[in-house]
């Protein structure tokens, strides 16, 4: 599999890592116990387009949100997670 | 017919003519008194001991495609119960337990094989790490033993011990543990729940659930609506693809798992080896071929296959203990997809709609379980209530904290 | 002062492969530059006004008296140059925008150069070293034999300054030794 | 001898010397083990899987199901590889294989009689009883039966390589069509590789007698070849099999660097994994042709048609003496005419149709064969060789020709299999006869045979028109290439695959033993769909994983269900497309090149003081130093610790991670990383941390120092170093962007080493330049400072203790580790200065009651390890939420306690578990386990650290520790953790 970062060009999967789903807002420090324990624990785990953060731990080091099909891996879009 | 060797050489002198199928290839009826989603191991074995344990049977077995098509299919076959937390622990003896009486309790030959499963260690830490483990099984009546660098040896004098990175310093042997034949669990299973009456439905995609007043009524399917007041999934990679028709979130993640059977050689490989300081583990099929594996990719995945680092990884750590099996080749690589969990361990449990309960989380480990978990689902499905065996794999065991993290390895399912 | 070099394992500090020649490139001054969030603007022009240098694109490395600045990753930036120096002071008024890290003896360096270096640096760097996409003034980071290494190309020797880990040199230079054991054997490119 | 007088592709004026079985033969280079063997008139060269049948050679290439070999010897001992892919080079040795105790008489050929037993599946029927049978009889018979050839069992002695490319369009297979499109990619001037599995380039064209722009095939591809090299964007690589496609463009291949000589030349690798990136991939690897599953069909001398002309036209030999060819149409009639025309007598030409062509029947009568039309075959006769051929004429009449050779022109299957490795499902095509490429991977076209063109003219013309849109594709337009021209007439696929009739087997798996009987006892038992039939009766898992046979058993049960083909399907193709060696996937990484190691910067330093280094994840580190005299680890260890707790010690600490943060705002990040405040740590000052992961568990410690306003240092633990950096990254990057901090890893920096002892100040005072003041005044406890060293190198000196005693940890940058180690020596030797190691500094740590590894499970919270107080409450902070939930303060979790042995002889022991007293060994009392262990110099006996249910209100309490794996169960004392100095006099001093 290869990764388009959107600094350093295409690259090989073993570059990153991986973290999992990127559409997860940390809750505030106050939030109910609901709010955490899905942040922490549930996951939507589609079958199909899947917004997940990489980090290119092996290039510039960056965390990117990567959009990608689980069934093709397809990849369509890579950006840098804090831009 | 029952499955014996007289019952063969009958047949052989007829041109094995007089067999039957080995499970009726049945059609869906319009409703029963419970079904079980997935024809995996699990979801079998379960329709069995709901048959068998509990006198159910007027069940049936859902299944997308052909059974054992799915992780039961596609596993390395180890079986062990060397584990180290208690509420893990006690579910895979008694499925080492089942396994032990399989063959004859279904009439069919699974192959179970006892022939150890040596974890080797590379450093004191390690084998701290694997005593406590050791321990924790002894407590429980499970066999263990803690073998040093010479026990190691005398086992496998071909390990590499003198040139390694990671010098082999002894290891944690189960030599209850071993293998069982993959396929023959699903076909064993579904022979053994034929015989009781229960209906295996291949080619039958379940594709939604009819849910009124917080209880489940039945499930959607490619062959019709198929109503029963109870339902248990057991779709492993599926999960929360399933579990969210019946709006359910689970905290579960699809991964890929790849493994590997090299071409087929004369024996080499006596029982199950891992290797502690990368991930690898090995046996050699009655088949002659090496089965291996090593970890997971890494990343969601529904696409049963893997990609190349994985591959290199394995082939690296199997030559770091290896190094005679360079010149093997490899013959077929596939991939799975496993239902890892937020703490690496399994669910079998109720969910918050009542009549639908979760087998699930199986990670890349549940084939060692296959029996404990359809014994223990089953019971949970029958009586509502989870049986003691399987009371710590709750479903809301992540919101109370009271997980199951065998490694320690936190939140996040790509680091188990 | 006695500077020991990160390849003491190593016999002969350069080695020859036919006229392909590879030796460590000790000491240097090196200093990690990144641009707050929204700085790198200001940075580049504080880069330019003080030190004349033009902070290079992803990719890219630059260098302008002596002192080469290598990209390392969006708003980050390794300021080097050969030689031991004051150069985390010197650099002081990039400050303002920037967090400045001294890492002068953070990685080991290698310089590879010659005709074989090209197919050597192929049996290490899964990076596209053609020279159609890889020439002098490109410079990458990436995984090479389970090791973090960065490669630049300073000319069409060509030469190349491989890096790692300061701890990791015995091992990159094992890798080496065993990615120009059998040399590749390939047409020129 | 059967080679014939003229002709070939191999160079008769050199000789090669082989052994096969021990026996002697010569060959020439250009043969493979197969065609040099046959060339000796050699029949039978293996034993079938289950049935030990006597099998010969059915193919010329890698599809291969029957003469399979143990190549070379030794170490080198390769099993399982199939003779026809195997280069001729002088000294090979060869050996047959799965036979006791000769290739001529295999006793467990009795299993040819037992085979009404040994259906598919027979075993998953019996060996049932009794139970305790099967580990102990039946298994290791099975095992024993079972396999084909003998690994090595010793270490491979030869390595393998590991090389990236990256190209726009990538080529796999170079006959007619590859050849093609490599030529028009090439020509426009993208960068071309080109792989062939073959030595030789031109695919079936050296095996054909077609001609191409007016020249024999195989000179066109010479020329090709030629004009190739004359491309400079163009890479050929020979013997390079394509073995895998993964996703988004790339491909591992395998070369065979050093396969066709007895050994590899001195570091020549054996094999090279080739990691290929494309843009644009044209899949041109030709096809296989079928064996048709007709009665008798495994007798060596039965032969694929095709292959029957590689062995004529590319090795020169005739594979028969007199020759019978069973087609099904046209392609059959080639090896009639290229037989003919080799002056090979053919007895019989049987052709399943009634009519054929006018042409066909001019070759017929200048063959001088028995023709045959709308006849079949109903068996075969001989033993280890045919002899001869049981044919049924059209008009039911049966009739025998002798004859040592039997050419089967069954078809041809498309070589879709790499099309497939990403879940593309081939789909049958009715008027091909065969299943084609479906979905392909994103950027592989197909050509040629591949996609199911046959006619040499169309598969150039596919080729080229392949090769010039990939090369367009990545971006090379250019007029449109110019078509290699063959005038060839298209020949209808007319395939044969299961003839009836006959009493003999049928078999569609020839490895395997699958014969048509056992696909309809899998149709009877229930396993209809293709994969259970697949896995029930092994069809083609064998090591030519179906590649001529499988599609026949496919037809097999679609007949039986009557849902034809296309509803039939067949089974995934998966990676890889042959068999590769397991060293070639895992290159150099093995042995001591298994993973990198990371070496201090006082690594040589402590090697020349005797240290026995210890692998810690990357990390070597220095365990005990080794004194002349010391005979166990325990006395360098315990000298060691006496040394520092008396006196003075230093201990290289520079593997600890090392992170350096800059910036206004971390002083922030660093309060939301640690569950206690940094913020208002003045500068000058250490403290010390716990950080938990978001899920409220301990995920590490640390000291973190502020150095300047702005910029601190933070250290971790040395297994958890690059998580934690990349968990800041994470931290800042995704949840607290705007904040102003940058921080990078300087663990590789920084060479750090911990002087410790009542002497320490004294040491670290001389180590200094001089003028520097280190007076507890000056530089208290918990202090850190920028001082210098070396006569003006700079270092960072942080007044921190591990051990508990008065202690210094200085670091300098690192190419000065070594001078430092020395000078720090030199410094105490008047206090006789001691170097201390890795189990030292954990003795002193359980002594002083330090939580570490063991306690730094992943499985404990702060509570546990009697950190609970610092967590702050008014502050949000990683981890701090999720610590809340009550299964985390639950009071009975298991906490941090001291174990002391009851008797001070006993030795204690990590791992062993904690019971109350007098409790019975058995789960339901398992109170918690001992986490680590050490034996203190300082107190005299052995001591530990646990985690014990309700550990702090116990202490005094005597529990068991049981450690049934070692044999063991040990009384001891619960105490506080801390040993020695539990009020801190000492580090204070
Ligand atoms: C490569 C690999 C190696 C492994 N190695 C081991 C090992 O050595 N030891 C070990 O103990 N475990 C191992 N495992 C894990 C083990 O295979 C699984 O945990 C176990 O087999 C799961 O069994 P199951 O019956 O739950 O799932 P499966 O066998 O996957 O069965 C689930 C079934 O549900 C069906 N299904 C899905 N969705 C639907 C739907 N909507 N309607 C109807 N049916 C549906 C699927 O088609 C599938 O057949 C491995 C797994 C993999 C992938
Ligand atoms: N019935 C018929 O008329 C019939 C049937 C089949 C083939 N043919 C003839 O066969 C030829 C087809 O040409 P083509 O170019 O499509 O196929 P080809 O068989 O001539 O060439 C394919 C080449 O690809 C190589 N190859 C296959 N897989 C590979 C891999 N994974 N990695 C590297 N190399 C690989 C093979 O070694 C072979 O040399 C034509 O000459 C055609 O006339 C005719
Ligand atoms: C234990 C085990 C042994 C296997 N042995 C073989 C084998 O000898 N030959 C083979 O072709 N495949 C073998 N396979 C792999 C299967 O062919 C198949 O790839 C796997 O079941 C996954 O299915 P899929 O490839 O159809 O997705 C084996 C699989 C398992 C789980
Ligand atoms: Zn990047």
């Amino acid at each position: 599999m290869r990764i388009p970062c959107p600094h350093c060009g295409e690259r090989g999967n073993d570059e990153f890592v991986y973290l999992g789903a990127a559409a997860l807002t940390r809750p505030a420090a106050d939030a109910p116990a609901e709010a955490w324990h899905s942040y922490v624990y549930l996951r939507d785990n589609p079958a199909g387009l899947h917004s997940e953060l990489w980090q290119h731990t092996h290039g510039c080091r960056r965390w990117l949100v990567v959009a990608r099909d689980t069934r093709t891996h397809a990849v369509f879009s890579a950006t840098d997670a804090a831009v | 017919m029952g499955y014996s060797f007289l019952s063969l050489v009958r047949e052989a002198l007829r041109g094995q003519t007089g067999w039957r199928p080995a499970w009726r290839d049945a059609a869906p009826k319009p409703a029963y008194d419970a079904i079980v989603v997935g024809g995996g191991g699990h979801g079998l074995a379960t329709g069995y001991y709901l048959a068998k344990e509990h006198g159910l049977t007027n069940i049936a077995v859902l299944e997308k495609s052909y059974i054992g098509g799915g992780n039961t299919g596609r596993n390395t076959t180890i079986i062990r119960s060397n584990y180290l937390l208690p509420g893990n622990e006690r579910m895979y003896e008694k499925s080492m337990q089942l396994w032990e009486g399989l063959e004859q309790d279904l009439n069919y030959n699974a192959m179970v094989s006892q022939r150890g499963v040596l974890n080797l260690y590379h450093s004191d830490a390690q084998r701290d790490v694997y005593a406590r483990r050791g321990n924790a099984m002894r407590l429980h009546g499970v066999d263990a033993a803690l073998l040093n660098e010479t026990g190691v040896r005398k086992l496998y004098p071909w390990l590499d011990f003198d040139n390694a990175r990671f010098p082999i310093r002894g290891g944690l042997l189960q030599r209850r543990g071993g293998t069982a034949r993959h396929d023959a669990v699903a076909w064993g299973f579904a022979h053994g729940a034929d015989r009781l009456g229960v209906d295996i439905v291949q080619n039958c995609e379940v594709t939604g659930f009819r849910i009124s007043g917080g209880a489940v009524q039945g499930v959607e399917t490619t062959r019709g609506y198929i109503a029963a007041p109870k339902i248990g999934l057991a779709v492993a990679g599926s999960t929360s693809r399933v579990a969210a028709l019946a709006g359910l979130r689970l905290p579960i993640e699809s991964h890929v798992l790849q493994a590997f059977v090299s071409e087929g050689v004369k024996p080499l490989v006596d029982g199950v080896l891992t290797f502690g300081a990368g991930h690898f583990y090995v046996s050699q099929s009655d088949k002659g071929g090496l089965v291996f594996g090593g970890d997971i990719d890494g990343y969601n995945s529904y696409a049963q296959r893997g990609s190349m680092p994985v591959v290199e990884d394995v082939m690296e750590s199997g030559m770091a203990i290896m190094p005679a099996i360079g010149r093997l080749r490899v013959l077929r690589q596939w991939g799975g997809l496993v239902d890892m969990s937020m703490d690496g361990s399994p669910i079998i449990d109720r969910t918050p709609i009542d009549g639908l309960y979760l087998n699930a989380g199986w990670c890349y480990g549940g084939f060692k379980a296959t029996p404990g978990s359809g014994w223990c689902f089953a019971h949970t499905m029958a009586r509502d209530e989870p049986h003691f065996i399987n009371s710590a794999l709750r479903l809301d065991r992540f919101a109370t904290g009271a997980v199951l993290d065998e490694r320690g390895a936190g939140p996040t399912p790509n680091l188990h | 002062m006695a500077e020991l070099s990160a390849f003491t394992k190593v016999k002969s500090v350069a080695a020859t492969h036919g006229s392909t020649t590879a030796m460590p490139i000790e000491p240097r001054s090196v200093v990690s530059i990144t641009a707050w969030r929204g700085a790198a603007p200001a940075l580049a022009d504080a880069a330019q006004v003080t030190f004349g240098l033009t902070l290079p694109q992803p990719g890219r490395w630059i260098e302008h008296n002596g002192l080469a600045a290598i990209w390392a990753g969006p708003g980050h930036w390794w300021l080097q140059r050969d030689g031991r120096s004051e150069l985390l002071a010197e650099l002081a008024p990039l400050a303002p925008h920037a967090g400045l890290i001294d890492m002068s003896d953070a990685r080991a360096v290698l310089r590879l150069s010659g005709p074989a270096a090209r197919d050597i640096l192929m049996g290490l760097l899964p990076l596209d070293l053609h020279p159609r996409s890889f020439t002098p003034g490109c410079a990458a980071s990436t995984l090479a034999a389970h090791m973090g290494v960065h490669v630049r190309q300073l000319d069409d020797a060509p030469t190349y300054d491989l890096s790692c880990l300061r701890s990791y040199a015995g091992s990159l230079w094992r890798a080496l030794e065993l990615a120009s054991a059998g040399p590749l054997r390939l047409p020129a490119a | 001898m059967s080679r014939l007088a003229s002709g070939g592709l191999i160079d008769r004026s050199l000789s090669h010397r082989f052994a096969f079985d021990g026996r002697l033969y010569n060959g020439h280079p250009g043969d493979t083990l197969a065609s040099a063997l046959l060339a000796n008139g050699v029949r039978l060269f293996g034993r079938s899987f289950k049935y030990h049948r006597p099998r010969g050679v059915l193919s010329a290439g890698p599809e291969e199901p029957s003469a399979l070999v143990e190549l070379r010897g030794g170490a080198r001992r390769e099993p399982n590889t199939p003779a026809t892919t195997i280069e001729l080079y002088d000294g090979l040795e060869a050996t047959s294989q799965n036979r006791f105790p000769s290739l001529g008489f295999d006793l467990l050929a009795v299993n040819n009689l037992l085979s009404p037993l040994l259906s598919a599946g027979f075993y998953y029927k019996t060996f049932m009883w009794p139970a305790s049978w099967w580990e102990k009889v039946y298994e290791p018979l099975i095992r024993r039966a079972a396999g084909l050839g003998r690994a090595a069992g010793l270490p491979d002695p030869d390595h393998y390589d590991r090389a990236h490319l990256f190209c726009d369009v990538l080529v796999i297979g170079a006959g007619p069509a590859g050849l093609a499109a490599a030529l028009a990619a090439g020509r426009r001037g993208a960068r071309v590789v080109l792989c062939e599995s073959d030595p030789l380039l031109g695919g079936r064209l050296l095996a054909e007698t077609g001609e191409v722009d007016g020249m024999p095939g195989a000179d066109w591809a010479a020329h090709a070849e030629a004009a190739l090299r004359d491309c400079p964007s163009v890479t050929i690589l020979r013997r390079t099999s394509v073995a895998s496609v993964f996703d988004h463009g790339s491909y591992v291949a395998v070369q065979r660097v050093a396969d066709h000589k007895p050994q590899p030349d001195p570091h020549e690798p054996r094999q090279r994994e080739w990691r290929i990136v494309a843009k644009r991939a044209v899949l041109a690897a030709g096809g296989f042709e079928r064996l048709a599953a007709f009665s008798g069909n495994d007798r060596p001398g039965v032969m694929l048609a095709g292959a029957v002309r590689t062995y004529l036209n590319r090795f020169a030999v005739a594979p028969g003496k007199s020759a019978v060819v069973l087609t099904g149409g046209g392609d059959g009639w080639r090896t009639v005419a290229d037989l003919t025309r080799h002056g090979v007598p053919i007895a019989a030409i049987v052709d399943r149709r009634r009519e054929i062509s006018p042409e066909q029947h001019k070759l017929a009568a200048a063959s001088g064969a028995w023709l045959h039309l709308g006849a079949k075959v109903t068996g075969t006769r001989g033993g280890p060789a045919l002899w001869g051929v049981d044919i049924a004429g059209a008009d039911g009449v049966p009739r025998f020709v002798s004859s040592d050779l039997l050419a089967v022109a069954g078809g041809w299957n498309p070589a879709v299999h790499l099309t497939s490795h990403l879940g593309g499902k081939p789909v049958w095509n009715e008027a091909a006869c065969a299943f084609l490429p479906g979905a392909l991977p994103p950027g592989m076209a197909v050509a040629g045979a591949a996609a199911g063109t046959f006619a040499l003219s169309a598969v150039l013309a596919e080729g080229a028109a392949g090769g010039a849109a990939a090369a367009e594709a990545a971006g090379f337009s250019g007029p449109a290439p110019s078509v290699p021209q063959a005038s060839d007439a298209a020949i209808a696929p007319t395939p044969i695959w299961i003839i009836d009739g006959g009493k003999q087997k049928a078999f569609v798996d020839l490895q395997h033993d699958v014969t048509l009987k056992d696909i309809a006892l899998a149709h009877r038992e229930g396993f209809v769909s293709v994969e259970h039939l697949k896995r029930y009766t092994t069809l083609g898992m064998a090591t030519d994983q179906g590649k001529t046979g499988g599609v026949a058993g496919m037809a097999a049960m679609a007949a039986l269900t009557g849902r034809g083909m296309a509803e039939t399907g067949t089974t995934l193709h998966r990676p890889p497309f042959t068999p590769v060696a397991i060293g070639a996937l895992a290159g150099h990484h093995r042995g001591k090149d298994f993973r990198p190691a990371r070496l201090t910067p006082a690594h040589r330093w402590a090697a020349e003081q005797n240290a026995s280094f210890v692998e810690t994840g990357p990390w070597l580190r220095a365990q005990w130093f080794t004194q002349p005299g010391e005979t166990d680890w325990l006395q360098s260890c315990m000298r060691e610790v006496n040394a520092v707790r008396g006196s003075v010690g230093v201990c290289d600490v520079s593997t600890l991670g090392k992170i350096e943060i800059a910036g206004p705002d971390a002083g922030a990040l660093l309060d939301f990383l640690y569950i206690n405040t940094f913020s208002t740590l003045p500068v000058g000052r250490v403290r010390y941390g716990t950080m938990l992961r978001e899920d409220g568990f301990v995920f590490d410690d640390g000291t973190t120092a502020r150095l300047e306003r702005d910029r601190w240092v933070m250290t971790t633990t040395t297994a958890n170093a690059p998580r934690v950096l990349q968990h800041m990254e994470f931290v800042h990057q995704v949840l607290r962007p705007d904040w102003r901090v940058a921080f990078i890893s300087v663990t590789d920096q920084w060479a750090q080493f911990a002087v410790a002892g009542p002497r320490a100040r004294e040491v670290i005072a001389a180590t200094l330049d001089p003028g520097e003041n280190v007076s507890d005044a000056a530089f208290p406890f918990m202090a850190c400072g920028s001082f210098t060293t070396l006569g003006g190198v700079t270092a960072r000196l942080f007044r921190i203790s591990f051990s508990g005693e008065l202690a210094y940890e200085i670091g300098v940058p690192s190419a000065y580790g070594d001078a430092l180690a020395r000078r720090i020596m030199a410094a105490g030797a008047a206090f006789g200065i001691t170097p201390y190691g890795l189990e030292a500094l954990g003795t002193m740590r359980i002594e002083k009651g330090h939580p570490a590894g063991g306690e730094l499970n992943g499985q404990t919270t702060a509570i546990d390890l009697g950190m609970g107080r610092m967590m702050a409450t008014k502050k949000d902070f990683i981890g701090r939420a999720m610590a809340q939930r009550p299964a985390l303060r639950d009071p009975q979790r298991p906490t941090l306690a001291g174990i002391r042995p009851l008797r001070p002889q006993d030795r204690l022991r990590a791992g062993a578990h904690l019971l109350a007293k007098d409790a019975p060994s058995t789960i339901a009392h398992d109170a918690g386990w001992v986490t680590s262990v050490a034996f203190s110099p300082s107190l005299g006996h052995w001591i530990g650290l646990a985690m014990l249910t309700n550990g702090p209100a116990r202490h005094g309490e005597i529990v068991r520790a049981d450690d049934p794996v070692r044999g063991g169960s040990v009384l001891v004392e619960v105490v506080p953790p801390c040993f020695v100095d539990p009020e801190g006099a000492r580090l204070r001093g």
